[in-house]
């Protein structure tokens, strides 16, 4: 028992608050959100910095050293660390650069989808009746189609580029942003701070940005973190089929249907690109996990 | 609301298929000269007004003529049917696949919170929704298929053709089922009426499987469906690579002509058959549930 | 007779619920020809039980819904002729949940000052002294101001809700169950709180609650209701003293105090509480009424006038 | 003795500490007789109820020098033993009827399965069993509410139905958690009239858990006033309302709102200041140290002894015996 003189006698105006935890100091010691932390940042890093870290220039074919295996096969390539592929460009090279356009089109599609998705969702939660059904209407429609048939026939129509890709996939991944914030608005509508800023008599773009976004912001970034390891999986999936990024972009996923063709002799080839893909879309989920425990379900 | 839906699935299809893409030039094929464009939009009358084209559209849709395709010239709705059953086998097996690991071990991880099982759940759930499906379905290809030759890798005549590619597609839906389960279950295992039941002597056995899991199995139901839908369209990557000859199959090869008509048809098959799951999810969810079948008496 | 501050005038209201998978939704009289006056700085009590319609009253008067039929007059002028805003100048609300009715992400501070920062009343030191001005009077500590609301207790939160109402120097506030989620010795210490501002901001009050002893306690002038219908109205202490409708004598015998001695009355209240969807004939409360008579099942009773106006009561055979 | 509990102790997680709900409780319970375990929320009074029917929450700790009912060892006794106790020597009823019975099974299915727990009985003998325990609790046409869903009901039938579900098997001790407090007051006079004529019908020992000091007025024979996880004062009703001891239990009854003729809005409540703490580590010494405004500073270092006091209760406290003299209320 601890000895009682230590223990203060709290008087009883001086009424003490809980202490605010903060959220950061949770979340440093939160294993699974240094983890993935640490991965994304990496790989941020990595795409940001390519041209110093890549040690060769990605786009240089060198068809003398067509496929190289990577240095634990064979030593003698010593300057190609990864080997190369069937155009003899450097592996390493092209999986770093590889790197800066999945990120640039999983954040860029993400946004994009993000702006769409939450204005719908807020318009829907908030005013109800038929605007809510109109709207679910509307997500119900996206949610019926395809993503991919979706957005392999309009690229097919306009032409594959890196900015089509990132506007098609911006514009088919709103739907759960869309149903999360529709939700988390009705929810947060029905609580009394938003009926007392109403008959306080405030306005509507303070309710909806003062009293309404900060306290759904918690289930918002969890769902951008699946959406955008979905953005990520989905470049790579468009690529794969050919009608995403264009050669001659290191897109992993491109670089996978490249492989494809030699990929009985030099299994190599699958396997990186693929583990690298893995790797980015499982930080962005563990990190979204983290967030959703962290945040106790969006309680923020 | 699902006939609006449908209505709108339908002027989507439509666009696809007249006004993106111009079907005269499609029908008349790349190297016909203007001349021959030009009659062809004479005699299919793709010159009217699109709300009148639009409109022919919707009554050919009622006789279940989805248009012809522009290079096998034969009526979509065949194409499609012959493939139908290879994507359904495809997608029921991978749905029972991703149900089988789903549910025994997202029970499990609810029963035990914060045991191995609760960790392997929380694995493989991240895991699967992290692996890229087509990468999936190569690394199987290697291993199973070249190195250990158990099973084939292309075709799909044999049920043996079906697990590779069934895997490769549960890996993909498995992981949001997973999460839910798990969820669930912890929901209903905390709430009162099962604390009651425990006050009142209910065995632990029986109370979980009796009490606790027709509660959390209900929104199984509605997920269930709308995975389903989502398979139908995951399938074009898996098909593709498996070279399994369903729909996806077919979409991905129309898609590298442009064969609009087909991509459209094939669109508008998926949506429909989306919608048709998921109201049947709700009619099942509404029997199962009671509190939406009948009202306060 | 001067202007009430706030008048109802026999306010309906009907609400369509959907029941059921395939049915027509089906209409819930909510309120049922509801009158009041509330007067300058007098706190008038609405008691009744859950499903009287007492909170779509508080809804109604504080601007959040339209009623049926019936209108609203804020001193004088009917409420519709005022735009939102300027009616939050006369008339603020105290919710009951403490937790939910502030706004987790904003400081104690920016909370109370809220209705001064959306009528732009003062400059932002004005603002500042007024709001630490209204957190004294109201007993937090100084510390509080920057705290988030998820740092207080029950009754500190409920504390900062009163600033927030008081703050803008209305002339009416709507306290819908302020004390009901809160333990007794905290709920005496806001009881007190608000008898206090009451005296000082001359500020009058509309309490609505189902705790018969807390209005009993707070209100000068007091209305039952049951099934959206006001069954009793007048000055509370003749209600206490000989309760008119055989309901209200019922509520009052069920509430118990700490020197009752032992033994669980029987209220004689036969049936249970009726489907608000299909409304009983005639008296709405003779199913359950102990002193029922045959009339009471066929002919509908009227709000009837007392001879001095001050005692309402609508029932056939009333007690007194 | 029915029911006998001494030294109860139960500490649960709280993000990452261990807070102490309940921090040593001696109960006694006789046949026949109503304990009512009154105090505010946060006293630890409900986690009291749950360690009696050793229903924790995952990860709290039970800890007890004594917890017998008749001669049975609570604490010994293995999770199969314990569930065939609970419903047919112990049954306990909770504070939300709207949401403690199974949605999507019958009012029925869920009462013959209880009965059928415990007895074995034939599904014929539970249906009839059922019946005769509903009209006990006072519900018109019991058969066709057997076949109806809980949505179907208001919260007082619901509670009905919970308590008919509690008494299937007349069990020896009932403890109630909170019954009425969602109720409206007049269907709590009606739930704890049924409640009453049961206890009287079968010599039962009750415990009933409530922060509503009229309830307790009403309802018990002996009273253990809590405060932040221990017992402050513990006697019967009369003694300890008419004449309270314990500064805390005074301040209690003087902040009730009661009909005292008054002219309205003119009296004070007395009110007592401050919250009620939570305590995360052990502290022997007075929980209502930091509110009480009797305060000294030896409450400050040492224990309160527990005594008894002139009119029956006993009273954890250091004021002398004569500063303890009751307020005349």
């Amino acid at each position: 028992m601890t000895t009682a003189a230590t223990i203060p006698v709290p008087l009883p105006d001086e009424e003490q608050l809980i202490p605010r935890r903060g959220f950061w100091r949770r979340a440093l010691s939160h294993r699974t959100f240094l983890f993935s932390a640490a991965i994304l940042l990496i790989i941020t890093l990595i795409a940001i910095f390519a041209p110093m870290l890549a040690p060769h220039d990605p786009y240089l074919q060198n068809i003398a050293m067509r496929l190289k295996p990577p240095f634990w096969h064979d030593k003698t390539v010593a300057e190609h660390m990864l080997g190369t592929d069937q155009l003899g460009r450097d592996y390493l090279s092209r999986l770093i650069y590889g790197a800066r356009i999945s990120m640039t089109i999983a954040i860029g599609a993400t946004l994009m989808s993000a702006l769409i998705g939450i204005t719908l969702g807020l318009i829907a939660g908030y005013y109800g009746g038929w605007i809510d059904t109109a709207i679910s209407t509307v997500i119900t429609t996206r949610l019926s189609m395809p993503i991919i048939l979706i957005a392999l026939a309009v690229v097919a129509l306009i032409g594959p580029s890196l900015t089509v890709v990132i506007v098609v996939l911006g514009l088919l991944l709103w739907d759960q942003f869309a149903v999360v914030t529709r939700v988390a608005t009705q929810q947060v509508c029905a609580r009394d701070y938003v009926t007392a800023a109403r008959v306080i008599g405030s306005s509507l773009p303070h309710i909806l940005f003062r009293e309404i976004l900060p306290n759904i912001r918690a289930p918002l970034i969890v769902v951008a973190t699946v959406e955008m390891a979905q953005a990520v999986l989905l470049e790579a999936a468009l690529s794969f089929l050919g009608l995403g990024v264009q050669a001659p972009l290191p897109s992993w996923g491109l670089m996978l249907s490249e492989a494809k063709t030699s990929m009985f002799f030099s299994p190599w080839m699958i396997v990186l690109p693929g583990s690298c893909l893995f790797i980015l879309a499982l930080g962005i989920n563990l990190i979204g996990d983290a967030l959703r425990d962290l945040t106790a379900g969006g309680r923020g | 609301m699902a006939v609006v839906v449908m209505m709108i699935v339908s002027i989507i299809c439509f666009v696809l298929s007249n006004v993106a893409y111009d079907p005269a030039v499609g029908i008349a094929g790349a190297q016909a000269t203007d001349e021959d464009v030009a009659l062809i939009r004479q005699t299919y009358g793709f010159d009217r007004p699109l709300p009148s084209r639009f409109i022919d559209y919707l009554g050919n849709l009622a006789q279940g003529d989805l248009g012809v395709s522009y290079l096998s010239k034969r009526p979509v709705l065949d194409m499609i049917l012959e493939r139908l059953p290879v994507t359904a086998m495809l997608a029921f097996f991978s749905m029972t696949l991703a149900l089988a690991i789903a549910l025994p071990i997202g029970c499990a991880a609810a029963l035990w919170p914060n045991t191995i099982i609760d960790r392997l759940s929380q694995f493989l759930a991240v895991a699967g929704q992290a692996i890229p499906n087509f990468w999936a379905g190569l690394l199987l290809i290697v291993l199973f298929g070249v190195q250990l030759r158990w099973l084939p890798i292309s075709g799909s005549d044999t049920y043996a053709h079906f697990v590779l590619p069934a895997i490769t597609l549960g890996t993909y839906a498995m992981p949001p089922l997973m999460r839910l389960i798990r969820a669930g279950m912890i929901d209903v295992l905390g709430s009162d009426y099962i604390r009651t039941a425990r006050a009142m002597g209910i065995q632990p056995l029986k109370l979980t499987f009796k009490y606790a899991l027709k509660n959390a199995v209900l929104p199984v139901i509605s997920l269930s469906a709308v995975q389903l839908g989502f398979m139908l369209g995951g399938s074009i990557v898996v098909e593709s690579i498996f070279a399994l000859n369903g729909i996806g199959y077919l979409a991905w090869q129309s898609m590298s002509r442009s064969d609009m008509p087909v991509i459209q048809a094939i669109v508008l098959m998926i949506s429909m058959i989306y919608i048709v799951l998921t109201l049947l999810a709700d009619l099942l969810n509404a029997y199962m549930d009671p509190r939406l079948r009948s009202a306060r008496k | 007779m001067t202007t009430p501050l706030l008048e109802a005038r026999d306010l309906n209201h009907v609400y369509f619920l959907r029941h059921g998978f395939l049915k027509q939704p089906a209409p819930l009289r909510a309120l049922n020809g509801v009158s009041l006056t509330i007067n300058e700085g007098e706190i008038l009590g609405i008691v009744g039980e859950s499903g009287c319609g007492k909170s779509t009253l508080a809804r109604i008067l504080l601007g959040l819904e339209t009623p049926t039929s019936g209108d609203v007059i804020l001193e004088g002028r009917p409420v519709s002729s005022y735009p939102q805003r300027e009616r939050a100048l006369a008339v603020q609300p105290v919710f009951q949940d403490p937790y939910g009715s502030l706004n987790p992400s904003m400081s104690v501070e920016d909370l109370i000052a809220l209705p001064l920062h959306v009528h732009k009343i003062g400059s932002r030191q004005e603002r500042q002294q007024k709001v630490a001005r209204m957190a004294e009077q109201v007993g937090l500590p100084r510390r509080a101001l920057s705290a988030s609301p998820n740092q207080l207790s029950g009754g500190q939160r409920q504390r900062v809700a009163i600033a927030r109402a008081l703050v803008s120097g209305p002339r009416l506030v709507i306290c819908d169950e302020p004390t009901s989620a809160l333990d007794v010795s905290v709920q005496a210490q806001i009881l007190n709180l608000l008898l206090d501002l009451r005296a000082e901001h001359r500020v009058a009050m509309l309490f609505i609650s189902h705790n018969l002893s807390v209005i009993e306690h707070m209100a000068d002038r007091m209305m039952v209701m049951y099934l959206g219908r006001v069954v009793e109205a007048g000055s509370t202490q003749q209600i206490f003293a000989a309760p008119a409708h055989p309901y209200t004598a019922v509520l009052r015998d069920s509430v118990f105090s700490p020197d009752d001695d032992g033994g669980v009355p029987d209220l004689g209240l036969r049936g249970n509480f009726p489907n608000a969807m299909n409304m009983p004939s005639g008296c709405v409360f003779h199913p359950r009424c102990p002193v029922a008579r045959p009339e009471c099942a066929t002919t509908e009773p009227f709000l009837t006038q007392a001879h001095d106006a001050s005692r309402q009561n609508a029932c056939l055979f009333p007690l007194n | 003795m029915l029911l006998q509990v001494r030294g109860l102790h139960v500490n649960l997680p709280d993000q990452g500490e261990r807070l102490h709900a309940v921090r040593g409780i001696d109960l006694d319970v006789a046949e026949g007789e109503t304990l009512c375990l009154v105090g505010e929320s946060g006293c630890g009074k409900s986690m009291t109820a749950l360690a009696l029917m050793q229903l924790l929450p995952r990860g709290a700790q039970l800890r007890s020098d004594r917890l017998h009912l008749g001669e049975t060892d609570l604490s010994a006794l293995p999770e199969r033993k314990l569930s065939q106790l609970r419903g047919r020597r112990m049954s306990m009823i909770f504070q939300e009827p709207m949401t403690a019975l199974n949605p999507v099974f019958t009012i029925g299915d869920q009462l013959r399965t209880v009965y059928r727990r415990h007895t074995g009985a034939s599904a014929r003998e539970a249906q009839a069993r059922a019946i005769e325990m509903l009209e006990s609790v006072g519900l018109t046409n019991a058969s066709l509410r057997l076949g109806q869903y809980p949505h179907q009901l208001s919260g007082g039938l619901r509670q009905r139905v919970l308590i008919a579900m509690a008494l299937m098997c007349e069990p020896e001790m009932l403890i109630c958690d909170e019954p009425t407090t969602a109720l409206d007051v007049t269907t709590q006079a009606q739930i704890l009239r049924i409640l009453k004529d049961a206890q009287t019908a079968r010599k039962m020992g009750m415990v009933f858990i409530t922060h509503d000091l009229g309830v307790v007025a009403r309802v018990a024979d002996r009273v253990a006033v809590m405060y932040a996880g221990r017992i402050v004062e513990q006697g019967d009703r009369a003694s300890v309302l008419r004449t309270p001891a314990h500064p805390y239990t005074k301040g209690l009854i003087a902040s009730v709102p009661r009909p005292e003729g008054a002219q309205p809005g003119t009296r004070r409540l007395a009110s007592i200041p401050g919250n009620v703490p939570a305590f995360h580590r052990e502290d022997a010494r007075c929980p209502f140290l930091s509110r009480c405004p009797a305060r000294m500073d030896v409450c400050g270092a040492v224990p309160p002894p527990l005594r008894q006091v002139p009119t029956g209760q006993v009273v954890s406290c250091h004021l002398s015996l004569d500063l303890l003299e009751p307020v005349p209320a």
